[in-house]
Formats: structure tokens, C-alpha cells, sequence
């Protein structure tokens, strides 16, 4: 449905996005992720034809995007896009949302059953007659979906659809974008910072960090298999062990870390120096003298510091590496520890994920 | 206080007797000033939107030299304008001195840099996003240009009216280039400006009280309309 | 064109040769403007102070009059003040009409409404946390009410600019106080008005370029204030 | 050092604050914590003397405040605030610190070498020619607090002092909150709506809800032993069970609920109707077939929904009553559930706390 190819773009002097290649199929939905300035807002204009790019090539349904050639307005109208930032025009809501039909000059009845249905779908019918300035964020950003269901968009692009409102909202929104899928099947391609609502929508997901493409995969492979260090940071997968691996064993992989030997489930064989990417919430402490030295990782380290983060609290540990591990409270305060404490760590061979480490 | 009195009275009395002069003198006003409000928006709204929608070198320095004009004083303009109509001036042989059009020249002059502004300032204060929505939404030029004009409606409405009360209640240009001749170029504000000394009280606070009621109904009109805008 | 040309000639040496004239016009215009501003500040100072600090019934109305009154027509105050002491007013036995004093007193009152207004504006822009840590930091009622003046200084002596650049400018109340009277209560707009018809156009070049000087010296002031305020 | 008795406080015909009656003993660190709108900011700041309150006593350091007789200027010279959002005077940062001294007409040499100390003290010495307005967020906020602490106040109030700050500038507030404590014995009162913060600075606890004092006591306290449901709730304890408790047996109460029997450990007898408050993160998931029926508590529950919460995954179960477990996404991943999975929920008598309910 969307190809890119070696797409770049520049924002005066500065290089904003550089050698984007991807595909969109048609009715998948396709989620942009990665942290804030990586380029996603700039993408997924680029997308919808809102910017031309400054370098590379872009199809949209089979045909380039040249131009001067092409006709851009058109191709504009086969596709549609929700911004972080709902607008709405000083009208009310009828007009607001048949104001793409008023565009293509869809007569003033055919409309008004359009913009119901379109209502209906969002979950705001009846609202016709509101002024769009007596709406809360999270309506507004429904009725910015229902605009753009109401021209029967081929390409439904929602930029950071979520960012502004409240969980209830997202939800809410949420439900509507899946529900939209579900019945329609219309190609959805999304931007977010929030790697949960990637996961819960999107078929395949793309980190864009820097301006590049880090990684392109299913939320799963993406989540557990970060396919480079930037990857493995946006994941959540905090503690990056350096290391070299020793040997490999039935599908584990031995890596030498420092003063510890790490053990990793590996799916394919690996070799030569690797970043070990652990989540802090798969490592379990115990106390000190409790060590079961017969689990596969198992390391002793020292507190350095503890901070608490909502119901869990995060413990910083030196295991001649900085280690984070992420527990909750009650367990802390059962550990009884604190800095200085020294303490076991353990982490399951299929909790950690290797990184191959090129030398530059 | 019985001489104000008194002229109030009189004043009323020509006001609702509907006196030729009143009227003659009234009806000139709103002519020159409508018109020279026609001007200023059918020059400000173009060259505002033309202003708003691009980015050009200097674009920073004429907004601050159109702003700096908002305060010009009305004999300035006044003096400009004679030098250049009066019949030595480059432009004499059109004979605008002391007529009306001279009038509705000056004033459209002297109300372009606020209505200008203001009109740039009334697109410029538009959400970039409600821009972008039109055009994903697929609007051709001509229909952003259409909608942005109806985004800014309220606020270009109190730009016309601002101007217009501008022109409707300045002294300088109307009585440098109109010259208060009566039943000529007479119009509310050198008429009462001028009869006041001449003894002529009813006269003059009749025509006050319609200018200062023409004023208090374009100022709650142009906040109503700044009042809308935020809406 | 060369009439114009020679007039601009003649006007710079006017200027240059400091002609007594042009001198005195511009002192008095000076005097006058400076005084009423100085009087305008003195009344809108505390106005504005107490109108900011306290909250009572009709507070909006109050405020949305002084804003009205903003764009009141010079001629309807030049009216107003014309009645109360001309030789049948009440203030009639003050003799102030055809008088300097007159003009301040009439220059001041169509100062006074935007003035106190912006006073109002600047210290109601004041973020009400700096009058919490003001008094949490143990400041009496005095030391409050002198660091908020100091907090809002740069708008304020933006308004005052603005009195100024208002006062000087206006012909309203300047011809129908004043008179134009000459070596008595000639000003720079009432001379530029009046000389220039009377074929004098060397000398109201001069008076010109010196009122826009004025007029541009202090908008640049404002402008600069304004910015200081934001900074 | 500051004590109220019965205090309320009306906004207009709105009751902000009812029936407070509190006491902060000198050289405490105090903490106002709850829900935003619960009238926090409105305590403090009558703690503060910045309003007067509308009903009710007020003693600062054993002396009554009362209206008119007072000196309220002096007492407030005695006490420094610092707000949630920090105000700069359009002053440099010499002037800004040395403010509260030149109301007290303290000579400039001596402002200056004061400036100087409490600069050291916030970590920006050097920082006295700077321009306010060239700080950012977190400067200021401790510009703020140099600006108390130059005048030496015997008691610090802080309003949500770290509400609009980032991670970092938190953790550097915090830190010198903590130093002053440590170095200097002052007397803090803050307001947070951020648990963990009022755990890591605080020794004692208050909970406001809807302008009422609802618990008072050490961080542990409020958060293990909520003695309300308003409370339980604020703390995340979000499992809110009601039941009959059946039995006493060696420091447990057997409660019924619905279809199940909950063990949970109280430090006194209890009777009677009773809410039982879980922790989600306390419940431990694992597949219906490896239910250990042996376990003090073992519920059987089906599942209704499934969300994403950053590295958690929150399981909704309906196990006769609603119950929310939050579990690692490695381990919802082992557990291979979805929606309608029926699966064993189990959590540890300790890790639960019993509410009495009086019926009204």
C-alpha cells in the first residue's frame, strides 16, 4: 500500500530522517514507534503527503509519487490523518466532520448520513448539532477520527492519536481505532511513545530512533528481541551487561561479563563480544545468605542505591557491573536491605537477550 | 449649567426633528468613512493574507514598520497627502484637494497599517494544525485559502470595525484635506470641532452625541466580535 | 514634485537654523503633553492600583467603560471640557478656555481611561504566586504594593509612553481648547493642521518631521518596554 | 511547633478543609499527601498564615493565632514557603535569594555572604549575577528554596514542590530536602500527591480526602495499614474486597467473600463485616492445573480483560469478585493466558490488610 525507499529529510541544515525503506501492506496496521525526535511526526507526514521528502522514492497503492506529475490533492483524498493535537473548525460538529465531503462536493443529504454513521462509529452519535469548542480533548480527537472515516480513507494515518488525553480517553480511542480494523479492514499506520498502545494495536511495529530504522518486527520481537542497543533502551530493557561469549550450549549462551559468567537463551548460534540486554523486573534478589549458587545466573552484588517508583521499588546493585533490578515493595521491605547490603541477584537464562556487539 | 443644559435640549431637538444639516453632516461622515473602511479592507484582507501566508526576508521589519504606523499621527498623514494633491503636489491635476475622495483617500491611508496588522495577526493566530487538517483532509489552494478566511472571520470582522472607527472619529486628515466646507466636505468631527468656537453649541453636542454613539456601537461591536473569536 | 522638494528644503533649515518659531511650538507642545502625561500617571498610578488590587461589585463594568473609553473621539472630550469652561460653564470663572492649562486638563482626561486601563492590565499580569511569596517572605502591605510596581515597571512606563505618544498626537482637544492661538497655544498638530492650508506648507513640513520624530522616538520606546516586559 | 484543632476552611459556599486537627512537633519532616483536590495546597497555606482559616484554632511554636491580635507579619518572617511552581522576581539571582533580607533590612554585606551559603546549599553557588529568567524549571525551584532558607526559617513549608519538575530535578530537590533535614534540623511541612515522595521524605504521614483528615501516621502505616477505603485506595491498594470475617487463628482472620475463604494477617482482633485490600502486584498468577490448593489463599478466577502497564501487565480476574493482579510481561508470556483463561490467583496473608466496615 506504502513503500518507501532510501526516503530522507532534511529541516534545514539538519537531517531529520536518513534512508527510511518500509513497506505497509494493505490492511495492516502499522505502528511508528520510538523516543520523542526520532523522526515519527516527520514520517508519517511524509506519508500522507503533507511534506515532500528530500531525498528517496515513496509509492502509494503501486504508484510514485513524483513531483509536479502527480496528482497530490487526489491522492491526498484516498487517505486520511489524525493528529496529536485535535483541531476543530469554528462549526459545529455536522460541519466538522462533513467537511471533507464538503471538499469533494458530496451533496449536503448524502453527507448528513455519512457524518451519522461516521458519528456512530467513534461512539459520539447525536453529537451533530454541538459546537466543536463545548467538546473535551477526548471527544475532540473522535471527532477528528469520524472527519476522516467519513471519506472512507483507503490509508488511516494517526499521529500520537493518544499523547494529550487521559487513560480513559485513550481507551476509548483505542477501542475505536481497533474496532476499525476489525470491521473494515482499513490500513492503519500509527506514531506513538507509548510501546504498550504499539503493542495492543499494530501488527508490525518500527523503531525509528536518530532518524533511522533501528528495527522492524512484530511487538514481540521488537520487545524481546531489541535488534540494537538504542532498541534495547526504548524497550525498557535498562541493564546493558558488555561481555564475550564463551560457549554455547544447548541453545544457552555462556558470556563472560566481567567477574560473572552469564547465562542467555539464545535462537540462533552467536559468538565474539555481545551486549547482554536484561529487563530490571526479570531480576529476583534474595538475601546474601540464601544464594542458590546452583541457578544458571546467579550474582552477588552490593546496594548502592534504592528508589521507589510507584508500588515497586528500583534497587541499583554494583555486581562488578551496575545491575537494576525492579521489585516490589512488600519483597523489599521483607529483604530487609539497604545501601551497603550485599545481595543476591538471579535472572532466568530466557530473561536476558544477547546483543552482538560489532567493534567499530 | 443652564447653558448646557439648554444646548442639550436644542441638541435632542435636532437630532429628533431630523435637521437637514444633522443629517446632510451625519450621512457625509458615514459615506467618507464606509468608504474608506471598503478601501482599507479591500486592500488590507489581500495583502494581509498575501503577508500571513509566506515567509520572506524583511517579513519581520515591514510587521514592525506597519506596526509602528498604527500610531502615525492623523496630521501627518494629512500634511503627506496635501503636499502630494495640493496643486503644486505631483498629483494636483486630479483636484482632490477639499473633496471628498481626498478625504476617503487620507483616511484609507491612515487606517491600512492597523488593518493590515490586524489581519495578519488575526491568520498568523490560527492553529498551523487547523492548516494541516485541510490539507490532509485534501483541500485544494483556493479552499484553505476559503476556510482560513472563515476561521478568522471574527477577528478580521473586528479588524474592519476598528478601522472604521479609526476613520469615523479622526480630526487631522478631514480637516486638511476636506477643509470643513459646509455642505462639502463637512463632516462630524471638524463640524463639531470647529462650531464649538463659533458658538454654535446645540449644533455641535447634536453631532457629538451621534458620533460618540457611532463610537460606543463600533467599540461593543468590536469587542463582541473579539469575543467571538475566542469562543 | 519640486514644491515639495523645496518645502523639505526649507523645513530642514527651519530645524537646523533652530527657527524661534518652531522652537517655541515644539516647547510648548512639549509642555503641554509632558504635563498632562504627568498628570494622567499621577491619577492612573493609584487607580489602577486600587482597581487591580481589589476585587468589588461592577469591577468588569468598570473595566469594560475605561476600555470603551479608550477610543473615545478627541473631539467629543475637546466637547465635553469645552462646555464645563467655556464663559457660560460652570467652570466658566477659571477662565482655562484658549489656555495651556486648559489644554493639559483636556489632554490628561483623554489619557486618563488608557492609562489606568494598562496600569490595571500590568499589574494584573502579574503572576498572583509573587504576591503569595511576597507576603509568605513576610513583606508589609507597603513593601507588597512597592514590589509589584517594580515587577510590572517595563509595562507600565509602556503606558505611560503611550499617554505621552496619545496626547501628543491629537488635534481634538488641542484646537477646540486651545484655540491655535499663536505665541499662546499653537501646538505641533494644531500648527501643522492649520498653517499648512494657509500656504505655509515650509513650516508645517518642519513641524512635521519633528512631530514624527516624536511619535516614532516614543512607539520604539513602547516596542522596547513591551519587550523588556517579556524578557 | 505547629498545631491545629478542629480547622476548617470555606471557599465561597464550597467546604475546602473540615475538622482538621493535626500537630507537627518541631524537627519533623511532616507530609500533607492524597488526591489532588483534597485541600492540601489550603492547609498548608493556612499552616503559612497566607490565608486565614474560616473556623477552628491555630497555634504556631505555642502562641494562638488570632485575627486582628496578632503580629502575622512577624510570625510569617519565622516560616518560608516554597510553591509548586517557582516565581522569580525580575531581579538577578543575588536579589531574588536576598529578597526575604531586604524586607528585614539586613545589611548588604551580610546579604550577600548569606546569598552565598544557602547558593552552596541548593548546589548553585555562583549562580548571583544570573538573570532569573535564564534558569530552568529546577533551577528555580531551588532558587526558591535558597530564597527561604537565606532567612532562616524554623519552619519550611513546600507545596508540592516537585509537581512540574522532570526525574532529575526531582531527585536534586529531594536531595537537598533531605541534606537540610539532616544538617540543620529544620522543621518541614510538604504536600505531595506523590507517594513515593512523601515515603522518601516524610516521618510521619497525613492523608487529606475531600477536605477531611482521613489517617495520620509513619509512611509504613498509611501504606500497609490504610485505615480507610479512601486511603487503600490512594495507595494503591486497588483490590477492595468485602467480606464477613468468620474466624481468628494466631494473628490471621479467616474472611469470607462471595464463594472464597481469605486468609489475611492483623495485628488485632477483628469481627464483623471487613474490606480486604490487596495490593494487584501482591497476587502471584499461575495456571489453573498448578493450583497448590495447600496455600493460605487460592482463588480460581477467570479472565475479563488484559492491559498493558509499562513492564507489568495488569490481569483483570472475576473470581466471584473482581480482582486486578499485576505480573511481569515475561511471566504473562509463560503463562500463555487470554481472555477467558481460567487460571490460580494466590497472595500471601501479609501481603493483604483488613479495613473494619461500620454499616451506616
Amino acid at each position: 500500500m506504502i513503500r518507501c525507499e532510501n526516503l530522507g529529510w532534511d529541516a534545514g541544515e539538519k537531517t531529520v530522517l536518513d534512508g527510511i525503506g518500509l513497506e505497509v501492506t494493505r490492511g495492516e496496521a502499522f505502528g511508528l514507534i520510538g523516543p520523542s525526535g526520532g523522526g515519527k511526526s516527520s514520517l508519517i507526514r511524509i506519508m500522507d503527503l503533507l511534506e515532500p521528502p528530500t531525498r528517496g522514492r515513496l509509492w502509494i497503492d503501486g504508484e510514485e509519487v513524483l513531483p509536479g506529475s502527480t496528482d497530490v490533492t487526489g491522492m491526498r483524498r484516498r487517505m486520511a490523518m489524525v493528529f496529536q493535537r485535535p483541531v476543530a473548525f469554528r462549526m459545529n460538529v455536522l460541519e466538522n466532520v462533513a467537511y471533507g465531503l464538503a471538499l469533494r462536493g458530496v451533496p449536503r443529504p448524502e453527507r448528513r448520513a455519512r457524518v451519522a454513521d461516521a458519528l456512530e462509529t467513534v461512539g459520539l452519535a447525536g453529537f451533530e448539532e454541538r459546537r466543536a469548542s463545548t467538546l473535551s480533548g477526548g471527544e475532540l480527537q473522535r471527532i477528528s477520527i469520524a472527519r476522516c472515516l467519513v471519506t472512507d480513507p483507503e490509508v488511516l494515518f494517526l499521529d500520537e492519536p493518544t499523547a494529550n488525553l487521559d487513560p480513559l480517553s485513550t481507551g476509548v480511542i483505542e477501542e475505536v481505532i481497533a474496532g476499525l480494523r476489525r470491521d473494515r479492514g482499513i490500513t492503519v499506520v500509527l506514531t506513538t511513545h507509548d510501546l504498550g498502545q504499539g503493542q495492543r494495536l499494530c501488527d508490525r511495529l518500527a523503531v525509528l530512533a536518530g532518524g533511522r530504522l533501528v528495527q522492524t518486527g512484530t511487538p514481540l520481537e521488537v520487545f524481546y528481541r531489541p535488534m540494537s542497543i538504542d532498541v534495547a533502551q526504548f524497550v525498557g530493557a535498562e541493564n546493558l551487561v558488555e561481555g564475550e561469549v564463551e560457549r554455547m550450549d544447548r541453545g544457552i549462551a555462556f558470556v563472560r561479563a566481567g567477574p560473572a559468567s552469564l547465562a542467555v537463551a539464545v535462537h540462533a548460534p552467536v559468538a565474539g563480544p555481545v551486549t547482554v540486554a536484561i529487563r530490571p523486573e526479570e531480576i529476583v534478589l534474595s538475601r546474601g545468605e540464601t544464594c542458590r549458587t546452583g541457578t544458571a545466573n546467579h550474582l552477588t552484588g552490593r546496594v548502592t542505591a534504592i528508589d521507589s517508583d510507584g508500588p515497586m521499588v528500583r534497587v541499583l546493585l554494583d555486581c562488578g557491573f551496575p545491575l537494576v533490578a525492579l521489585i516490589r515493595r512488600l519483597r523489599y521491605l521483607e529483604l530487609g536491605i539497604e545501601a551497603g547490603s550485599v545481595i543476591c541477584a538471579e535472572f532466568d537464562p530466557g530473561g536476558a537477550h544477547l546483543i552482538p556487539r560489532t567493534r567499530l | 449649567m443652564s447653558a448646557i443644559t439648554e444646548g442639550f435640549l436644542q441638541a435632542v431637538d435636532l437630532i429628533v426633528s431630523l435637521d437637514p444639516e444633522v443629517m446632510e453632516i451625519t450621512g457625509r461622515t458615514l459615506y467618507i468613512s464606509l468608504s474608506s473602511t471598503l478601501i482599507g479592507t479591500l486592500i488590507a484582507l489581500p495583502a494581509g493574507g498575501i503577508i500571513a501566508s509566506r515567509e520572506f526576508r524583511g517579513k519581520r521589519a515591514l510587521m514592525n514598520l506597519i506596526q509602528t504606523l498604527y500610531s502615525l499621527p492623523t496630521v501627518i498623514v494629512g500634511l503627506l497627502l496635501f503636499l502630494l494633491i495640493s496643486s503644486s503636489g505631483p498629483f494636483g491635476g486630479l483636484k482632490l484637494l477639499f473633496t471628498s475622495t481626498g478625504m476617503i483617500i487620507g483616511q484609507s491611508l491612515l487606517i491600512l497599517p492597523i488593518m493590515i496588522g490586524l489581519t495578519v495577526a488575526a491568520l498568523s493566530a490560527i492553529d498551523p494544525l487547523v492548516r494541516d487538517t485541510l490539507v490532509s483532509l485534501g483541500a485544494t489552494r483556493g479552499q484553505q485559502l476559503i476556510a482560513l478566511l472563515r476561521e478568522a472571520r471574527y477577528a478580521i470582522l473586528a479588524a474592519v470595525a476598528l478601522g472604521f472607527g479609526r476613520a469615523i472619529s479622526e480630526v487631522g486628515v478631514a480637516i486638511m484635506i476636506g477643509g470643513n466646507i459646509r455642505g462639502y466636505t463637512r463632516v462630524l468631527t471638524t463640524a463639531i470641532s470647529l462650531e464649538t468656537a463659533m458658538g454654535n453649541t446645540a449644533l455641535s453636542i447634536a453631532l457629538g452625541i451621534i458620533l460618540l454613539a457611532i463610537a460606543l456601537i463600533v467599540n461593543i461591536g468590536v469587542n463582541l466580535l473579539q469575543g467571538g473569536g475566542r469562543a
